[in-house]
């Protein structure tokens, strides 16, 4: 599973992406979280507030309940500000 | 079309391209915006736009797709850029052409409100403060939603 | 700034200018109107525009003023040619620089929906049917209105 | 009084300007429509429909009961169409 850090997001956690093989377990984007806030404490600092967290999978906005494989990339980052 | 880079652009060039050699269109409307040196009280050194490579194209194209599929436009153009600007630099160029004012202006400004909130970018102010990321607007949010389409 | 004038313009420059050395602006609109092929049907060679010298100036200044007076704005922009124009001619350009996206599209459309009915110009067609003077159209009415305050 | 003629209205009258003298009975600008008329077949075809017509008086826009004097400058015109 490929997952990617934006902004302070990646800031916190120290690196902007990695490969990582979370368990089985960890079935949606929530599973995910929970799994990589017991990691560490950077984690833990850049999933403190999950309500200004967002999420992508394979490159589309999703909710938290969104499902993740193996195979996804999956994006963490805070509201986008573009424009 | 879209374009993401981190190179400057020639704003009138760039616009002068919806129009050029099609006598059907009647209306151009652009809207371009530009790294303000004042925000949030503080003056601002630079600003570094972060992107989501792959997704960022993906999102624009999307935009671009549904203003097409709203109104009769002849051609749209969305240019971003990413990297260090600074003060007075562009950041972004959106713009649409058609027969018609009406759908120029407002395709033009859908454009840039769902971009705000749908494309993956992030602005790194930096000040005699130290750096500090954008937080992103209600306002936008706000202007994202005028463009909903209402459901049955 | 108000231009009326018979020579073409150049977009890019105009809009430029309303940028150039502030870097208190965040964003600029234009929208720019362009002689089409079609209209009504017939395919037009020409478009002459007349307009009552003095009175345009004046009218367009007017317009001008009560866009700054609406918006917080840093500059405005309205340049309008008159005389004979072929298809994908540039016929008129507005702009509005300001602070903030909204009042830049805002005022830019204001302007543009207040000078169709209030600055005073005529359009001529030359068609294979020979000439025909443009009516007023009811929409441009109804563009003016919107932006009409409502008394107390 | 100095009248002014655009567009259309010009053509079907034939002068784009003109000096003219209207009786101290013409006070408003539809008095001077009305007298207008009377000065031939060309005034008459211009101001058939007074519904299209529009009316400036020292470049202002005007409505038809605005007062005109003799030091003033008059138009006329079709529904401008700018833009």
């Amino acid at each position: 599973m490929k997952i990617l850090y934006f902004s302070w997001v990646r800031d916190r956690i120290g690196v902007g992406s990695e490969e990582l093989n979370p368990p089985e377990s960890v079935t949606n984007v929530e599973g995910l979280v929970d799994w990589l806030k017991a990691r560490g404490e950077g984690y833990q600092k850049a999933f403190d507030d999950v309500t200004i967290i967002r999420a992508a999978v394979n490159q589309e906005h999703v909710k938290f309940n969104h499902i993740v494989g193996q195979n996804d990339e999956i994006a963490f980052f805070p509201p986008v500000t573009g424009g | 079309m879209i374009r993401v880079q981190r190179e400057d652009f020639d704003y009138g060039k760039e616009v002068a391209a919806l129009s050029d050699g099609n006598t059907g269109v009647g209306g151009v409307c652009a809207f371009s915006g530009l790294v303000r040196e004042m925000a949030a009280g503080s003056e601002i050194k630079s600003m570094t736009l972060e992107h989501y490579p792959g997704m960022t194209e993906k999102a624009l194209a999307e935009i671009e797709a549904e203003a097409l599929r709203r109104w009769p436009l002849e051609k749209t153009l969305i240019i971003h850029r990413y990297g260090r600007l600074e003060p007075g630099d562009q950041i972004v160029l959106v713009a649409a052409s058609s027969a018609h004012r009406d759908a120029a202006f407002d395709a033009c400004r859908f454009l840039i409100d769902w971009l705000k909130t749908k494309a993956p970018f992030w602005k790194l102010e930096e000040s005699d403060q130290g750096g500090q990321w954008v937080d992103a607007k209600d306002s936008d949010n706000t202007a994202h939603d005028r463009w909903l389409e209402k459901k049955d």
